[in-house]
């Protein structure tokens, strides 16, 4: 498959405030670099995120949406990311059995003192996003305006 | 793969999880015996002298006993490495500790099977 | 229509050399909302900040997008700046063009493009931010301490010498903790008891400070600056009013056959009895597993004798309800069992002991007076092995992980004063590394070897085999020599790890304080807030926290003490206005957001709603914005959207949403 | 099932209840209507038949509000959306009175004509079917006419009632899950096909909401403007597919699958099939979990252990 | 009840009398020791290897045939108990040397380590009960000085044996105590005998052995039992040393069936 090298996605990364958010400024800080498609929203936890904003996300033209947690166990309000980990399996799952492909949809956990790791998803993933290439299947649903 | 590899990978072992407290050689058995002694089977790995290790006694004054294994507080396996030295000698054609002509001479009346099959286990292909 | 003033920092070149800040402005400006877009080169600084207030008052802005770094490092600053000239903190947004964009990336017109992105993103948030005010709660000016050993001793003599009310909970009979139970403490050697009492009759008498031992807390419920916690005060039997510790009941007790705890097992104590003479309070406990009279029914003997009349058998246990404003777990440490090490003989053979039994021997209140002697047969031992990190930097799971840190201390103190007191005893001590960082440690454990003789042997213990003469074959590693050793001992010491009492996990449960894989309490910021939980309210003082010496210990419980003090010295706290928030109209009272709320914050009430001239009872979420930490759980877990969180509500995320795929 | 209408009648005459929530017959045997009776007289219209399909637990919510004790009549599944709907504090237990009805399977009116009758006159409830058509009498099996749901029954027990009335049967006889394993085997492309043919048909009547136990939010999201996604009609294809599946979200965990959804479409949209996918999921990561089954339970989604599937599962295919 | 039983090479040769003991033993306390139709020699020694499967097939052999016949699979010798315990460690948890190993063996169903494997001592604690052994006892041994020699095969690594305390066994013990001896506790009761080291090198185990004579009979040990026969081979190569028997021969005794277990 040719990837398209003019293809440039748009990614909406949300990131926990406390982990990945500070995972996020230390790969800055650490000068890790990843793609500029990826666009990061502030939460104060990966449990805020709601799947109604993932669907927004990809309804607005979003080709790839990826939440960023801390560790299983760590969370910041100690439970925050077991729900969120639960609710987006769940949601990933149903999108799944619509027919939207899997790799446009991924949770990572990164800590704050991980930003080789934060660099390191975000450029795998946008790979992987432009792989895919352009998100024509929600494209198709997709009110053109 | 090179050989501290090849003894990585048979023994399925991590030699740097080891922290250097000589308790497999304060428990070894056949310390007195060894060449080169079970804590610095580790430290051969982890610089690679695979060569001198493989050209070592010890492998044949090892018993297998597993105190080594038992009482490592770094679960480092010192046992483990040995074995997979022994395993890269006697893999190799001829480096067979053990030959079937030198037997007779060494069995007597008690000796049980086990014994033959063990030692053929440990010292030959 | 919110009025936006948009500032593009240049943070020095950190940001201006990849990222086109005049273009970030001026995009800005073309954005709903924005009425004002400048940059500047540092905006943090003075000048920046007096540049935002001038457009405040000149542009009359309602909200602030700021272009810089991120928003965990200044957004504070800016917060504060806008409160200075008139605006609610709480409209300033802050788009990370830094650590986000201009660091890590290297072309000009990528980065600047995705600047332009990040700012509309703000600016389309900040259209929906409304002021919020931070929320007030009250401060019980009085501090609940659990654990009465140095480091809760230590944090509540500071906290009541600043005039804070502080009540300490000890579980067993007295206060004194583990230091009560050391002979010499390193690197001075003086003597235990001699420091620590004297701090003991202090907190004993100080007038703010009420100590409840024999005492557990049951029950935490609350937040920071009002929690309110049940203390069970198990039944003494004995009346503290009323005795006078004399001592008799204790002398007079038939039942003699227990244990002695303070004494590690190496002796018995009476079923009635104090830990040790120095006990605070010195007012006995009745054991009732161990006591005649509760087995049986009959003896009776100890109220016979008391002659102040203290003996109470039908004493129960009490709760006591009490309020505080912040609470420190100062809970301490055990020593691991042993029981998996058996290599070290120390189930099979009495002249293996642990080091904190060697403490009891070696202390003159100890079981065998203070005489160096063997405890099964009583002979003076000749030939002494110390062995190391027993249990200690174990990576399998018969010990524990980490270095318990005070060992190698102990064990050249130990060494030293053996060699000291009795010159013709060899001392050996096994060792894989001596670790003494601490102001003069390392000289302390040079002495050790130097001038006392003490035979350091690198390399780790393999086996101790009693023998039938009673001796013990210790069979060890030189590594240096690289030989095997055997040394015939009369007694085997070993440095057995420590880890966290076991009573703390459900308390840390009770306090829903975080706690990690090894027991002990997690700090809220390893190097910059060691002493304080990431639970609001809950501070952390000893061992409870991490392996810690005496002289560490007590500075950790002084700065606990102060983090105490500068919350009660507070009549009111702010409280984080980024709470949850349930409409009542949109509310179906279902549960479902308290069933994943972590801090309890939401209960539900009946209300008289008005829907739209329909008036009618219904049952309404209510969140206490004390208990809320802003985590958002309930809002997802809210089918009807009753449930947002004031500061990232749904549609201010969708705006993000919608603003980066724009 | 006269026995129903009389303890019926009975309660409401001695006042133990104020109101009586049934079925009213309808101009056929075949279309009773869920209803409220207050009187001797309004119980003349009382029906309870195989044709009584509609889940009345719901109507328990607006009663609940209602001074009074309310009488339901509960089959088998109805009585575990009730229990969820307890749980949730969304009905009153202390007034209600639950009569326990028993049920062999419900059947569809629609079932009947896709077994190709046409025509129909009349039809009664016996086994087989007896109908009459403009063309003469036919016979439909009983089975042939029941609702898909009822050949995947929940099983014959009520889990909430204060008596029962009738006896129930399990009419199950086909694997709940096995539409949702046919799914799950085709590609992403005929995935997205079959949805995109089946949610293109949806005219967001809104039906399959009204109906839902677990859909009785007193303001949908999709009615407020919390999301920025009050809409009257679909703005596009894609937000009805999002609707769906943020209907199917909400109540994941809550829905008890009594299939009311795919029952009332118009469109006949098989939306079960979105239930079932987040029940089969639940079930095989989390643990079997039934909706309703027990008012105490704490659901799947307001639950976690600290080694639960991580969401990459769904790309390994662990949830097939 | 009946069990898999996995005699192994040497108590069909050497050690008959360890194998026929326990067999009449079995009967005397109610359960029967059913050979496996087809076992072979498990190797002796557990091969450390992670890329050795071809010697671990024997073992996955005789444990697929015990879960064919949905039974608990018994052994006697502490180097079968050894490598049986290993190698169903290995098809339980480790995947690349399960998937290998059931690719060779090509069996109706893959073997992923169903069988529980006991050493007969564990069916005398754990199914029989030291309790009900005690009662079962006609000859108590009483006043027999008596001390266990595990060896290290029996115990080590601890974590799969999951026989005992490796570093403090009391099996063996009250074993002994429920046959009515004294059981003499001794330091080096777990180490090594030597094992097959003593084919080439007859000296080393010649002086481990003496050295755990010696500290037996220091405690006032009158004989040694042991499980292996390797154990007693080379404990029977001491000078002056402590007379050896299979714990299978006592429990005969004990249980008087002794006599026409052979």
């Amino acid at each position: 498959m040719s990837v398209n090298q003019e293809f440039r996605p748009k990614i909406v990364a949300f990131c926990c405030n406390w982990c990945s958010y500070a995972g996020a400024d230390l790969a800055g800080s650490s000068r890790l670099s990843y793609p500029a498609d990826v666009k990061i929203i502030r939460v104060p936890c990966s449990c805020r995120v709601n799947p109604m904003f993932i669907l927004r996300a990809f309804e607005k033209g979003a080709d790839g949406v990826i939440l960023c947690g801390c560790h299983p166990g760590d969370c910041h309000y100690s439970t925050g990311n077991y729900y969120a980990r639960r609710r987006m399996t769940l949601l990933f799952s149903m999108l799944d059995f619509m027919g939207v492909e899997n790799g446009r949809t991924r949770v990572e956990w990164v800590s704050a003192a991980e930003g080789v790791k934060f660099s390191t998803v975000m450029n795998d993933f946008v790979e992987k996003i432009r792989s895919l290439g352009e998100n024509v299947r929600l494209g198709d649903l997709r009110c053109k305006k | 793969m090179n050989a501290k590899e090849q003894v990585q990978q048979i023994s399925g072992v991590n030699p740097y999880k080891c922290m250097k407290c000589g308790k497999c050689s304060a428990t070894c058995p056949a310390y007195e015996e060894m060449d080169i002694k079970p804590h610095q089977f580790v430290s051969y790995v982890q610089s690679g002298n695979i060569e001198a290790l493989a050209a070592c006694k010890s492998m044949w004054k090892c018993l297998s006993c597993f105190a080594c294994v038992e009482r490592c507080p770094r679960d480092v396996q010192p046992g483990r490495i040995l074995d997979a030295a022994r395993q890269i000698v006697v893999r190799q054609r001829g480096g067979n500790y053990l030959t079937a002509e030198e037997i007779p001479p060494l069995v007597d009346e008690d000796l049980p099977q086990q014994l033959l099959v063990s030692a053929y286990r440990r010292y030959k292909r | 229509m919110q009025r936006i003033g948009v500032f593009v920092c240049h943070c020095g070149s950190n940001i201006a050399a990849t990222v086109d800040v005049k273009k970030v402005a001026e995009m800005a400006r073309l954005e709903p909302g924005v009425v004002f877009a400048d940059d500047y080169q540092y905006m943090c600084s003075e000048a920046g900040q007096a540049k935002i207030g001038a457009a405040i008052k000149e542009y009359n802005l309602t909200g602030l997008v700021v272009c810089s770094c991120s928003p965990r490092m200044h957004e504070a600053t800016f917060r504060k700046c806008a409160e200075r000239y008139g605006l609610n903190p709480y409209m300033v947004e802050i788009a990370n063009i830094r650590e986000h964009c201009s660091w890590i990336h290297k072309d000009m017109e990528e980065a600047t493009q995705k600047a332009v992105i990040l700012a509309r993103a703000a600016i389309a948030k900040v259209n929906l931010n409304a002021p919020l005010q931070a929320g007030e709660s009250r401060v019980t000016k009085r501090a609940l301490v659990i654990g009465g050993g140095i480091a809760g001793i230590q944090t509540a003599l500071d906290i009541a010498d600043a005039g804070y009310e502080v009540d300490i909970v000890e579980k067993t009979p007295s206060i004194g903790g583990r230091m009560s139970q050391l002979d010499k403490t390193f690197p001075t050697l003086d003597c235990s008891a001699c420091i620590l009492t004297p701090k003991m009759v202090d907190a004993a008498g100080h007038e703010k400070i009420k100590i409840y031992t024999y005492s557990e807390v049951e029950k935490v419920s609350g937040f920071v600056g009002d929690f309110t916690v049940d203390i069970r005060k198990k039944a003494r039997s004995v009346d503290e009013a009323k005795c006078t510790g004399c001592g008799v009941c204790q002398e007079k007790c038939p039942s003699k056959k227990t244990p002695s705890e303070f004494n590690r097992g190496l002796n018995n104590r009476s079923a009635i009895y104090t830990p040790f003479a120095q006990a605070i309070p010195n007012v006995p406990v009745i054991d009732r597993e161990a006591c005649i009279k509760f087995k049986t029914g009959k003896c009776g003997v100890c109220e016979k004798v008391c002659q102040a009349g203290a003996i109470n058998y039908a004493q129960e246990d009490e709760i006591i309800t009490e309020k505080y404003g912040a609470i420190v777990v100062a809970t301490g440490f055990d020593t691991i069992k042993l029981d998996k090490y058996d290599e070290y003989a120390y189930s099979q053979s009495k002249d293996v002991i642990t080091s904190l039994e060697l403490e009891r021997i070696m202390n003159a209140a100890g079981p065998t007076k203070g005489h160096l002697e063997r405890l099964s047969d009583g002979k003076a031992p000749k030939e002494i092995v110390f062995v190391q990190c027993v249990g200690s930097r174990c990576s399998d799971e018969r010990g524990k992980p980490y270095c318990s840190k005070i060992c190698c201390m102990y064990t050249a103190k130990h060494a030293m004063l053996i060699r000291d007191k009795y010159p013709d005893v060899n001392v050996t001590v096994f060792y894989i590394d001596v670790r003494t960082p601490g102001k003069n440690f390392d000289e302390f454990y040079r002495r050790a070897v130097e001038e006392y003789g003490v035979n350091y042997i690198k390399g780790q213990v393999g086996k101790v085999a009693p023998q039938p003469d009673g001796s013990l074959l210790v069979q060890g590693s030189d590594l240096i020599d690289n030989k095997q050793i055997k040394i015939k001992a009369d007694m085997v010491v070993l440095a057995t790890a420590i880890e966290p009492n076991q009573g703390v996990r459900n308390i840390a449960t009770m306090l829903t304080a975080s706690i990690d894989t090894n027991n002990f309490l997690t700090e809220a910021h390893p190097k910059l807030r060691p002493v304080e939980s990431p639970t609001a309210g809950v501070f952390l003082s000893g061992v409870c926290q991490g392996p810690k010496d005496i002289p560490e210990t007590v500075s950790q419980a002084g700065a606990a003490a102060v983090k105490v003090i500068g919350l009660l010295a507070k009549d009111k706290l702010t409280t984080n206005p980024c709470t949850a928030q349930a409409d009542e109209l949109l509310c179906n009272g279902c549960s479902n957001c308290a069933k994943v709320c972590p801090y309890g914050a939401i209960t539900y009430e009946t209300r008289q709603v008005n829907d739209h001239g329909i008036r009618e009872d219904r049952r309404i979420a209510v969140v206490n914005k004390a208990l809320c930490q802003g985590c958002g759980a309930c809002t997802v877990t809210c089918p009807s959207g009753a449930m947002d969180l004031q500061g990232f509500s749904n549609r201010q995320l969708i705006a993000e949403v919608d603003a980066i795929c724009r | 099932m006269q026995e129903v209408k009389n303890r019926a009648l009975a309660l409401l005459k001695d006042g133990t209840v104020k109101r009586v929530l049934g079925w009213r017959i309808g101009e056929n045997t075949y279309d009773p209507e869920p209803a409220f009776f207050e009187s001797e007289e309004d119980m003349q219209t009382f029906v309870y038949n195989n044709f009584c399909a509609a889940n009345l637990s719901k109507y328990m919510i607006e009663a609940s509000k209602l001074e009074g004790k309310t009488l339901v009549c509960l089959k088998p599944c109805d009585s575990y959306s009730f229990n969820q709907l307890l749980s949730e504090h969304r009905v009153d237990r202390e007034k209600t009175y639950i009569i326990g009805v028993g049920c062999k399977g419900k059947l569809s009116i629609e079932n009947v004509k896709r077994a190709g009758v046409k025509g129909i006159l009349s039809v009664n409830d016996t086994d087989p079917l007896q109908v009459e058509t403009l063309y003469g009498n036919t016979e439909v099996s009983y089975k042939a006419a029941m609702l898909d749901r009822c050949h995947v029954c929940k099983g014959k027990e009520h889990v909430v009632y204060d008596e029962l009335i009738g006896e129930s049967e399990d009419t199950s006889t086909a694997d709940r899950f096995a539409q949702v394993q046919m799914i799950e085997a085709m590609s992403p492309a005929e995935k997205f096909a079959f949805f995109q043919k089946e949610l293109s048909k949806c005219i967001r009547c809104n039906a399959c909401r009204n109906v839902c136990p677990a859909c009785s939010c007193r303001k949908c999201v999709f009615d407020s403007d919390k999301f920025d996604s009050a809409q009257k009609a679909n703005v596009d294809s894609f937000e009805e597919k999002m609707f769906h599946i943020i209907r199917a979200f909400h109540v994941a965990g809550r829905c008890t699958d009594c299939g009311e959804c795919s029952r009332v479409c118009p469109q006949g949209i098989p939306l079960h099939l979105f239930n079932r996918k987040f029940i089969k999921d639940i079930n095989t990561l989390y643990g079997e979990y039934q909706a309703g089954a027990d008012a105490e339970a704490r659901g799947p989604l307001t639950s976690f252990t600290a080694d639960d599937a991580e969401p990459s599962v769904v790309a390994e295919g662990g949830t097939k | 009840m009946i069990f898999s039983y996995y005699p192994g090479c040497t108590l069909r040769n050497k050690a008959k009398d360890l194998d026929a003991y326990a067999r009449a033993s079995a009967e005397a306390l109610g359960f029967t020791l059913q050979e496996l139709d087809n076992w072979q020699c498990c190797g002796g020694v557990y091969p450390l290897g992670t890329d050795e499967i071809a010697s671990k097939l024997s073992s996955v052999r005789a444990l697929a045939e015990a879960k064919d016949k949905g039974q608990d699979l018994v052994t006697l010798c502490s180097a079968c108990h050894h490598v049986l315990k290993r190698v169903n460690d290995d098809m339980t948890n480790v995947e690349d040397i399960r998937t290998r190993a059931n690719n060779y063996m090509k069996l109706a169903e893959p073997y992923a380590g169903e069988t529980k494997v006991l050493h007969f001592l564990e069916v005398l604690r754990d199914v029989v009960g030291f309790d009900t052994l005690k009662e079962k006892v006609v000859n108590p041994l009483t006043g027999q000085k008596i001390a266990a020699y595990y060896g290290c095969l029996l115990l080590r690594p601890g974590k799969i044996m999951a026989l005992d305390d490796p570093e403090n066994p009391k099996l063996l013990e009250d074993f002994i105590r429920a046959l009515g001896a004294e059981p003499v506790v001794y330091p080096y009761r777990n180490e090594c005998c030597g094992g097959y080291i003593s084919l080439k090198e007859p000296d080393m185990a010649k002086n481990m052995c003496n050295t755990i004579n010696e500290s037996a009979k220091g405690f006032g040990a009158e004989c040694f039992i042991t499980a292996c026969p390797l154990c007693r081979y080379n404990l029977n190569k001491t000078e002056q040393g402590l007379p050896v028997y299979y714990f299978t021969e006592l429990l005969a005794e004990a249980l008087g069936v002794k006599e026409g277990a052979l």
